[in-house]
């Protein structure tokens, strides 16, 4: 074991300094499951993502063009069904991971 | 037996094991002689919200049961869905759940052999496997969007398809984890402060594993040739060859063995899958409501067998959805391994690597059971009201 | 030893217990569902586990269907999955226990008497299992007339 | 003006506020050199390169709530840490640390510093004693069983020392020629000093009076606040004054003394020596932390009895046969 040991004094670190430096070093993949990005004018109103919804969160509201969900991120599994279910590919999730906001309705998703 | 015992809790929040447990050990200096467990405080009534959900929503539901192995959960379910609509899935989908099985697999029991080391006060061990266990969550993470809870698996097949660099990426971290799993076989299994806390200690004889019904490395540790993907092949696991790691020291040591060489066999196995992955669909579309009749579904987990239970009713949603995670069939044999009997002897310094070696995952029993101090064997003078009133009076 | 395979399973049941049986079917390869009548499930079980040696009991499951509740241990052996339902009367649910054959089952059990409500006889220490002490006695979660609390929806902003 | 000098070192240079500051320190150096071992970073963000996060904590625990149990005896419960802290700080003066000799310098010193080991033992024993906790009491079994354990390699390797510099003066020890021969039978001396140090200090494989995952904090679970300050801090000072020791005993303490040149200047050469030596000791101390896995406590006395005292009594053979 001392030779492994020993071999880690000249080796450079494995952990990064991630919230204040070195934020590129984080692994973000391309397919990662983050925030919900909603195109609303290709949303047709037919609410079978808030059915699928596992957390039910995802609500249906009314405006001028019909039904029109609105994604509730603090209540998100981020498990990507809704993006899967749409019919008309109106939701998509992105890569953006930090959802920390000081109050919850920064955390809608109209 | 002397009174001079007293009760020592290993109470829900205790350093040993970061999962809501208690374990109450009945200490007579430094040996215990009997353990209370006490579970459900993480009980979170899975199957009960299994039965106000749809199918697709039961997806997400089991995969939260656990939360190291939650593919376990979603394979075993998915499975269970399809035999009851009778319908088979692409043969791609199935290597793809094997793959991806097979990776949490790995990054189960490498982040369970580094717990192990910290439970022994070997800190190095642990940071150096975490920091190897990070490739495989990094190839996780591209193959399926998320580091632990995949949501790679549907009713049907599965979400997303693997592409010929990521599938290189993949076999390039294979061979990082297998020389890695080698080293720390050789290395660490030859430490000798390592070996004499591990040798000899948490005994469980191959009878009382058959006996008390034990799963998993637990009971392949002890001698018992027991594994679903051989026995009860499921997925691709008929088309691949993989040969079965039992050893039967029956302790401590021997589960690490166990492990570890599972740890390299999982690494073989995902690397045959990727070479011998047909081409193909990855999923077929599947109606929403499943026709009345039951169906049961077995998955090996890296704690052990998986089963799960379905009454459908026609409609979109279950009508009782029974779930029995790995850990629940080891708990018997984990009080076992923990009570001293006649010359052998359970001392505290052993409980929590003893406890920890059944890698005991408390988030998915606790949506089942708890059990109570084996008491009824011969050898104690106490009997359970006793304990009880002694319990209070201090 | 060689898997037998499902149809011999079923067909050593059946010589043995042949009115007991009021159910016997294999859905897939290795999974054969048999349903006794309540008065034949422990000679059955002992026949099942003893001579047959289905000794892994994998796990009990309890459920409240609507003319009663049904008790089905599944055992396992070489592979095969054999589930054995009894069914029980709503308004006194007795069932014998199998904890004697096998062991492993005292932890099965006292779940579906917990949950489901249903008394096990002969069994070591039926105590409450997984519900937490201040839970009322008498209130069985899995049946169907307990409704479960819905978290009501957070306030919508 | 002369007694007021001596005051002034007793607190300040080769005293209390040198070594308070010094044991923070060496708490970070074996922090960030542990951190290194196992690929990480250790503390990084409180001063630069993380320096000040020993001083951090310290200042964290002193505003932190002080707890006192219901049921621990509170008297003694509240003394023990002072006591704790003041015997290693008093050790602290025997040392030669700012030159050839310490503050106090007195025929068989040696016998008083290892007393006072023993005897800080003893005071973690009670005050695992009077928390009447479980987890404590445990604790402090442990750490008595424990002391059975090292202290008698720990007195054997001292007094081999002391037989080959024939004399029983850690100043005269630290002086000798003899002494300084590391190279012949010392060395075995030094390994045992090293290894009953690992135990002294509770650190891996040795940390089984407070193993975290059994038994919580054995002898500290009840601690909290200044209490829990002041053991953290006899901690530090007990790594300062066992390096220091092995130093004086193994190393030849505070180096040669030069004639000739200023004697602040030589002070200050003696000090930086200390401080060399010491750190050396110190990496070895965290590099056997990095290595082992904690041992069970009947694994330990066995190991101890079996191997450290038997190598102890032969070490004390050679000595004698080399004079």
């Amino acid at each position: 074991m001392f030779g492994e040991v020993s071999r880690h004094l000249l080796r450079k670190r494995a952990t990064i300094l991630y919230p204040f430096k070195e934020r590129e070093l984080v692994p973000l993949p391309k397919g990662y499951r983050g925030k919900i990005s909603f195109n609303r004018d290709l949303c047709v109103g037919c609410t079978l993502c808030a059915k699928d919804c596992p957390s039910n969160a995802c609500e249906i509201t009314k405006d001028e063009r019909g039904n029109r969900p609105v994604f509730h991120l603090d209540r998100c599994c981020f498990c990507g069904q809704c993006e899967e279910t749409c019919p008309r590919r109106a939701i998509t999730l992105t890569t953006e991971f930090e959802l920390a906001a000081y109050d919850r309705s920064a955390l809608v998703v109209r | 037996m002397a009174f001079s015992t007293f009760e020592v809790p290993v109470g829900p929040q205790h350093p040993a094991l970061k999962e809501p447990e208690n374990f109450t050990f009945t200490v007579d200096g430094e040996h215990v002689v009997g353990v209370k467990l006490r579970i459900g405080y993480n009980h979170r009534g899975i199957e009960k919200a299994a039965e106000s959900r749809t199918y697709i929503q039961n997806l997400y539901l089991m995969e939260r049961i656990c939360g190291i192995c939650s593919v376990a959960h979603t394979t075993t379910y998915a499975q269970n869905v399809e035999y009851a609509l009778g319908k088979e899935i692409p043969r791609r989908a199935e290597y793809y759940r094997v793959i991806i099985y097979e990776l949490n697999r790995i990054h189960s029991h490498l982040l369970w052999l580094g717990v192990a080391g910290h439970e022994i006060g070997f800190d190095t061990l642990f940071m150096y496997v975490w920091r190897d266990r990070e490739r495989v969550m990094d190839i996780l993470e591209m193959l399926t969007g998320n580091r632990v809870t995949y949501a790679i698996n549907t009713i049907g097949g599965v979400r997303r398809d693997i592409t010929p660099e990521m599938a290189d990426k993949v076999r390039k971290s294979m061979d990082l984890v297998e020389q890695r799993v080698t080293y720390y076989k050789k290395a660490a299994a030859a430490e000798p402060t390592l070996l004499t806390r591990v040798k000899g200690v948490g005994i469980l004889r191959t009878e009382d594993a058959r006996r008390l019904c034990a799963v998993g490395p637990t009971t392949r540790a002890s001698g018992v040739k027991f594994d679903v993907r051989a026995e009860d092949p499921y997925a691709a696991y008929d088309e691949v060859p993989f040969n079965l790691v039992s050893y039967d020291l029956c302790d401590v040591l021997s589960r690490i063995l166990v492990r570890v060489d599972e740890t390299l066999e999982s690494a073989r196995i995902v690397k045959y899958c990727l070479d011998h992955m047909p081409s193909g669909p990855v999923r077929v579309k599947l109606p929403r409501t499943v026709p009345p009749g039951e169906s049961v579904s077995r998955t090996e987990a890296p704690r052990g067998e998986v089963i799960h239970y379905l009454r459908a009713n026609g409609t979109d949603k279950p009508e009782r959805y029974k779930v029995r995670s790995p850990t629940l069939g080891n708990l018997p044999s984990v009080c076992e391994m923990l009570t001293s009997k006649g010359d052998y002897v359970v001392r505290i310094a052993d409980i929590p690597i003893a406890l920890a070696s059944i890698d005991p995952c408390f988030s998915c029993t606790d949506r089942a059971a708890h059990f109570v101090d084996p008491s009824r064997g011969k050898e104690w003078s106490w009997t359970f009201e006793q304990i009880r009133k002694y319990a209070r009076k201090d | 030893m060689s898997k037998p395979t499902e149809q011999a399973i079923l067909d050593e049941l059946r010589t043995q217990f042949q009115q007991e049986l009021l159910e016997a079917k294999v859905t897939r390869d290795r999974r054969i569902f048999i349903e006794v009548s309540p008065r034949a499930y422990k000679p059955v079980m002992d026949y099942i586990v003893r001579t047959m040696g289905f000794t892994h009991l994998s796990t009990m499951t309890g459920l409240d269907s609507t003319e009663g509740f049904e008790i089905m241990p599944h055992l396992s052996r070489g592979g095969a999955v054999l589930t054995v339902k009894v069914r029980v009367a709503r308004d006194n649910p007795m069932v014998e226990t199998i904890t004697d054959l096998i062991p492993g089952a005292t932890l099965y059990e006292r779940e579906i008497h917990d949950l489901v409500g249903v008394v096990f006889r002969g069994h070591p220490n039926l105590e409450r299992l997984i519900l937490y002490e201040g839970w009322p006695e008498g209130v069985h979660p899995l049946r169907k007339e307990y409704k479960a609390v819905q978290p009501e929806p957070l306030r919508r902003v | 003006m002369s007694v007021f000098l001596d005051i002034l070192s007793i607190l300040l240079f080769p005293g209390f506020a040198f070594v308070i500051v010094l044991a923070l320190i060496y708490e970070w150096i074996d922090r960030k050199f542990y951190a290194k071992l196992q690929n990480r970073m250790g503390p990084t963000y409180t001063g630069p390169a993380g320096v000040l996060q020993p001083f951090a904590d310290l200042i964290k625990l002193l505003a932190k709530e002080d707890i006192t149990p219901m049921a621990a005896d509170r008297p003694f419960f509240s003394i023990t840490p002072v006591v704790a802290l003041a015997l290693m700080l008093t050790g602290v003066l025997i040392i030669p640390i700012g030159g050839a000799s310490g503050l106090l310098s007195f025929h068989g010193d040696v016998i008083v510093a290892v007393a006072l080991m023993t005897l800080l033992a003893i005071v973690l024993f009670l005050s695992g004693l009077f928390s009447v906790n479980r987890f404590s009491i445990i604790g402090a079994e442990r750490a008595v069983l424990q002391l059975l354990g090292y202290e008698i390699p720990l007195m054997l390797a001292v007094l081999g020392v002391a037989l080959g510099a024939g004399s029983l003066t850690l100043a005269e020890i630290a002086g000798s020629t003899k002494a300084w021969y590391l190279f012949g039978p010392q060395v075995i001396g030094f390994a045992i000093y090293i290894v009953a140090a690992q135990a002294e200090l509770e650190r891996v494989p040795f940390d089984i009076p407070e193993a975290e995952q059994e038994i919580v904090a054995g002898w500290q679970t009840e601690y909290s606040g200044r209490k829990l300050a002041l053991f953290r801090l006899t901690r530090d000072v007990e790594l300062v004054y066992i390096s220091g020791l092995a130093a004086a005993l193994f190393l030849g303490g505070a180096g040669p003394v030069l004639e000739g040149i200023h004697p602040w200047m030589q002070t200050l050469l003696s000090t930086l020596l200390f401080v060399v030596k010491t750190v050396i000791i110190l990496l070895i101390l965290s590099t056997i932390r990095a290595l082992f896995a904690r041992l069970r406590i009947d694994q330990m006395v066995d190991f101890s009895w079996k191997y450290l005292v038997p190598i102890s009594l032969l070490q004390m053979v050679l000595v004698r046969l080399v004079i």
